[in-house]
């Protein structure tokens, strides 16, 4: 390593490095955006039908949310009533 | 009871006559035993206590990868002590200052453990050791970690308005300036030597992304990856104090006080599709970080695909904890004295500050680059949310933003600059990897 | 904050006279780097991008396994792109179509990251390969999740009614039968040439298991391995569209319309006793099918024992999805163009099409001759769940059957088949591996 | 569906001709194949039943980590008989007797697996052999159990009241005077011939902690790592059996009616420091032990930390449960015919029992003897807690006070003790594996 | 492998294959049947005494039901009353 | 290991293993109560401030506590009401 200069070597690698972090995000702002125009004009409010898996304990705390909010859905009618 | 203790010694009582006496073969592991009178016994158990082992530490050399290698007095003695007490002091910053507990602690611990004498826990023996070289230095806990991160992440905003990604690029000058400082100091200077893979990975931690560091690190420069994490972390952990004073000397109060116009809603297909969008950008452009974003990428797509609830679960919750742990106390190992003592730390410090401020700065000045350009004014107090240090560095943006105006909400905006800071570090990360390949 | 950074840098200050300079024996990894003007440094950069590499794609050599293979152009170019919309084609099934997700997505991933030049992911230092190494090769993966899968099943159905696991022995014929139609396209065609070894690992498909199709292909035929993981999972997620015009194709009104005594109450005790009298028969008759055998019912031990429920809890949420997600993307990284885009996958295919055709007639046709010689008549509909594919195909059992005749429940006498088809997979899986031992 | 199936047909198609018939050059795996008439297909089938193997045992050698060893008629036929019913009365301990069902159930199973003929899945390529090499030959898996135990483990009681931990201290006598008896055996009887490794591993079993006798039994005398892992595990399932006749005969009525006065709150921050303290201590007077104390502090300090919550539930859940199915799994493996029925399993069972009445002896009398200096009264039955087999036997020494004076809660007192038994193993461990490094 | 007939190969061990599973699958559903006779005549009803382990999320989890289960008979007692 | 007396070895592990185990302790117990002592003093009723992680399973199941606690709340102000 002994005649390189290194400064410059960083140089040059700020260069490249920024060039392709700038290159690679332009690039991906504007796939984006085109991606954003497609999807909104073909495939409006799109709702893709993915059934949930069986994940037991997610299923369970989630059950335990519905049934949480029935009883205070449950309360509020009683206390209004 | 009684009885089945009695037929269980009835029954080895029967064996005793069939079976061979299998131990006569047997050579057990361990050196061989040689006999000592208690006086010589307790003496050199006194040798074997770690108190002797700090008072009589002296140059030495040990055998490391094959390499005979100098060990200097310091090291194994006051060098030890006060690893020791960095480690206490990483809990007290982690416990009390609530700095990424979640990584310095368990990052202390191991350096804890690795400047324990005698036992040698980070050793190719110990289970240090053995954690690191399982998963460290093969580079595949930092993924895993990533894929959890990406399980977690929403990239919602950055998809809402996804010009903000440029601020996420302008903060990786960051990373490069660093690097560039960190040779200069070789050239210029006699005190520190850097070689370009060592700057390379000190300029990452102003990526500041943990897994990408540690990725880089371990590629780059094995010899600096414990004052590396441990660099990269603190300063994350100092995300609120390190970025306002910057943020607030590169703005004027009108600057500050802009307002963002509301994010547009973003459909789920096109979260879906982002995943697969970024990781077929990247295969084009840079496949070297596709390891990194590949992995990011991953998690987000089981995340947003929204049929394998139970794998993104896993991903967000057992297996990031599970390798959390197992990497910081890897990492933690590298923090032995006679690695971490020596005077390229203090420089891995500096330029790990000097890192975040360039990012933070560049992030900032870049939004106020494109408010020249543009109608739809950025407010460039999100600018500094490009460093990454998720989500820290976001919410520091909105409590800057609603110093300057009150009920000025700036944090989901900020978040699109956040998230594609951390794209952007593990594209320069790559552009690094690639160079020295 | 400040003090704290100040007394850090005094401590290295000080540091600085004391530490000998640990770096100059420091021996950076990598190569060494050659300094390059810009010119060549951004040419050289370009040469390393994805674009690059698939234009550029020509017929080389890699080494394999110390082995020099060709590696022909059109893997390294347009193969890669196919494979890349193949892995997209498995999202779409498996997040539109909901095709087995839980796998298809990681597989998917695996193939999508395994395409991509210059990175090699899949390669023997990249993390598919690492976790490819760590449980496929060896055969672990799939053993653990049989033990999840185990502590997951309720065998109850098949305790109630033993009679019903011959419909899931003769579903296997699908197995034998395509491994007949492999060898046989082997020797009266010039498309194809399977080895006897790779007919049977490709046979196994039909046993409609994931893990056993994956553990028998790793021993017996790791060159076909992502190939064979593929068409398992894809056509046991194809269950529904495969099955009902076979099962109605065999059947009459009349028999559709059977409905079947109910299922008597098993006892906790049978329960438990059952892993352990399938093991002992197993090791009696084929201890070659232990490994599967016992992996399956030591987490069916685990989840009837009662005892440990923190265990089996583990088994089935925290253990199975960690090594779902580590197996699916090892697998999915044999989805490499040189490896998949070749003729025998094609076969590969159609044969495991046939296997599953096979399996659910002879279920099917089982059923019927049962009926021949018993008085409790079984309904011919409950023969296809034999194939496994658990629970897919009992629920299809169901659906065909409530079809013919409203209210007639056939799903719990269908899982008794059903679970006795994965016994009976793995009992053809050690015949097999024991013929080639 | 079919236009999808038709498109890959077509696709596979146009691929037959542009694609090298890459099978050519694929050698495939396993030894070659070799045409046999069918019946000698049966027959050989036949000859690789389990049944065969079972009548046809005799006597042979085996390659074991490169030495050949003779491997008894005896142990392959009934002695695996043996084996399995030995494996199936730990299924009947466990989930009946309700005995340290979280171990046995696996290491039962481990052992059952371990005994099947042919199969070898306790061999290098079997999947009890992986995970034996993966975790438990290197000593990781203990270390990971102790990292979930200290993360379970409430050390406050200790705090409270630190003068107990000499109770925890003298039950360590169990461990020292069984490694004397077992070496008195060897030279006074004919019927024993153990090492003084062998001696110290078995001594260990006094600790009453599962992980620190696998971790010293795997470091001394691997060997034996099978009966020592059983008698361990089985004699803590037994403490309510075995402890109350020795904690009666060796106290008065007036003793065990002895009311301890309450123990004082411990604030948040004594819990915080605890884990460090007792870390710098051992580093200072023991390194060797500082693996076992370290993972177990580590645990302790990431719970009493407070801010790393989702990382101490995963020690205590994920965590801990996969280590102890793998671990169970890896330790029944070495539940084999010829290693387990030799008379040193019967010896190690006695002297098991020794140690842990020794043990609970000591902790009583210990007690006493404090009495005799204190005006503060220590009700003795807590000694025996000093064992450790936490919780349980802290759960005697309750029971047993309440019998002698209902309403008398010893339970947090006895905790004390009982996990200052804990750190006094591993002390004790620390201290043999010093002598024989 | 030059001379072998590959076809009849397979047909051996379709043969072989065959035959085991259903001789494994007939033994089971012998033995199961046995089984299920005397643990019926000799264990009828067997209550097997297993205490639960002590897993605390799953405790936690069944706690927590317990409660939602009070609750909801709270509310009901109260709409009657 | 023909002339090593095997019991006079073990007699000696014995005093140095419980020589070492008391010493350790009687260390810690002396530490111990110096520390207690001194947090006692210094850092009377600590109460470190710190804010739990966002576990977020942790979390959802404290908040539905909450929850749960609130409605028995609520039910109990009703029922008394
Ligand atoms: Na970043
Ligand atoms: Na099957
Ligand atoms: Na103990």
């Amino acid at each position: 390593m002994e005649e390189i200069n290194l400064v410059s070597e960083g140089f040059k690698f700020m260069i490249l490095g920024m060039g392709t972090v700038f290159l690679f995000l332009i690039l991906m702002i504007f796939v984006l955006n085109l991606q954003a125009k497609i999807i909104q004009k073909f495939f409006p409010q799109t709702n893709i039908p993915h059934k949930k898996d069986d994940s037991s304990s997610k299923k369970d705390l989630d059950e335990e949310k519905r049934v949480v909010a029935a009883i205070t859905g449950a309360i509020m009618a009683v206390k209004k009533g | 009871m009684k009885r089945l203790l009695l037929a269980f010694f009835l029954l080895f009582g029967t064996l005793q006559a069939s079976s061979e006496p299998a131990h006569d073969e047997v050579v057990t592991a361990g050196k061989e035993y040689v006999s000592k009178d208690m006086g010589t016994m307790v003496v050199d158990f006194l040798k074997s206590t770690g108190l002797y082992a700090f008072m009589t530490a002296e140059d030495t050399t040990k055998m490391d990868h094959g390499h005979e290698i100098e060990v200097s007095e310091f090291s194994q003695g006051w060098g030890r002590v006060i690893m020791i007490l960095i480690a206490f002091l990483l809990f007290y910053l982690a416990i009390v200052k609530n700095f990424e507990p979640l990584l310095l602690l368990p990052i202390g611990f191991g350096g804890l453990l690795a400047n324990i004498p005698i036992a040698d826990i980070s050793g190719p023996n110990g289970f240090l050791g053995i954690l690191f070289e399982a998963g460290v230095a093969n580079g595949l806990f930092p993924i895993l970690i990533f894929m959890g991160v990406g399980a977690m992440t929403d990239f919602g905003p950055l998809l809402s308005n996804p010009k903000v990604a440029l601020l996420g690029g302008a903060a990786q000058f960051g990373i490069f300036g660093t690097l560039v400082g960190a040779v200069a100091l070789t050239q210029y200077t006699d005190m520190f030597s850097f070689s370009l893979q060592q700057a390379s990975a000190i300029g990452i931690i102003g990526g500041a992304d943990g897994p990408t560091s540690i990725f880089v690190a371990t590629n780059l420069a094995p010899e600096l990856l414990g004052a590396i994490a441990v660099a990269s972390y603190s300063y994350m952990a100092l995300v609120p104090i390190i970025q306002p004073p910057i943020m607030k000397g590169l703005t004027t109060e009108e600057e500050r006080k802009i307002q963002m116009k509301s994010l547009r809603a973003v459909s789920k297909l096109e979260k879906i599709v982002f995943p697969l969008t970024v990781i077929t950008l990247t295969l084009l452009v840079l496949p070297d970080a596709t390891p990194l974003v590949g992995a990011l990428m991953f998690g987000n797509f089981l995340k947003e695909s929204g049929v394998v609830a139970r794998l993104s679960d896993t991903l967000q919750n057992a297996l990031i904890n599970i390798i959390t742990i197992f990497l910081g106390l890897s990492v933690g190992s590298k923090l032995a004295a006679e690695k971490f003592l020596v005077a390229e730390t203090l420089g891995i410090l500096v330029l790990g500050l000097i890192a975040f401020s360039i990012g933070t700065a560049s992030g900032v000045i870049m939004a106020k680059i494109m408010n020249k350009f543009s109608k739809d004014k950025v407010n460039p107090l999100i600018g500094s949310a490009g460093v990454s240090a998720v989500p820290m560095a976001a919410r520091v943006s909105n409590k800057v933003g609603m110093e300057a105006k009150p009920g000025n909400m700036l944090l989901m905006h900020a978040m699109g600059p956040n998230v594609a800071g951390v794209i952007g570090s593990a594209v320069a990360a790559g552009v690094l990897l690639s160079i020295f390949k």
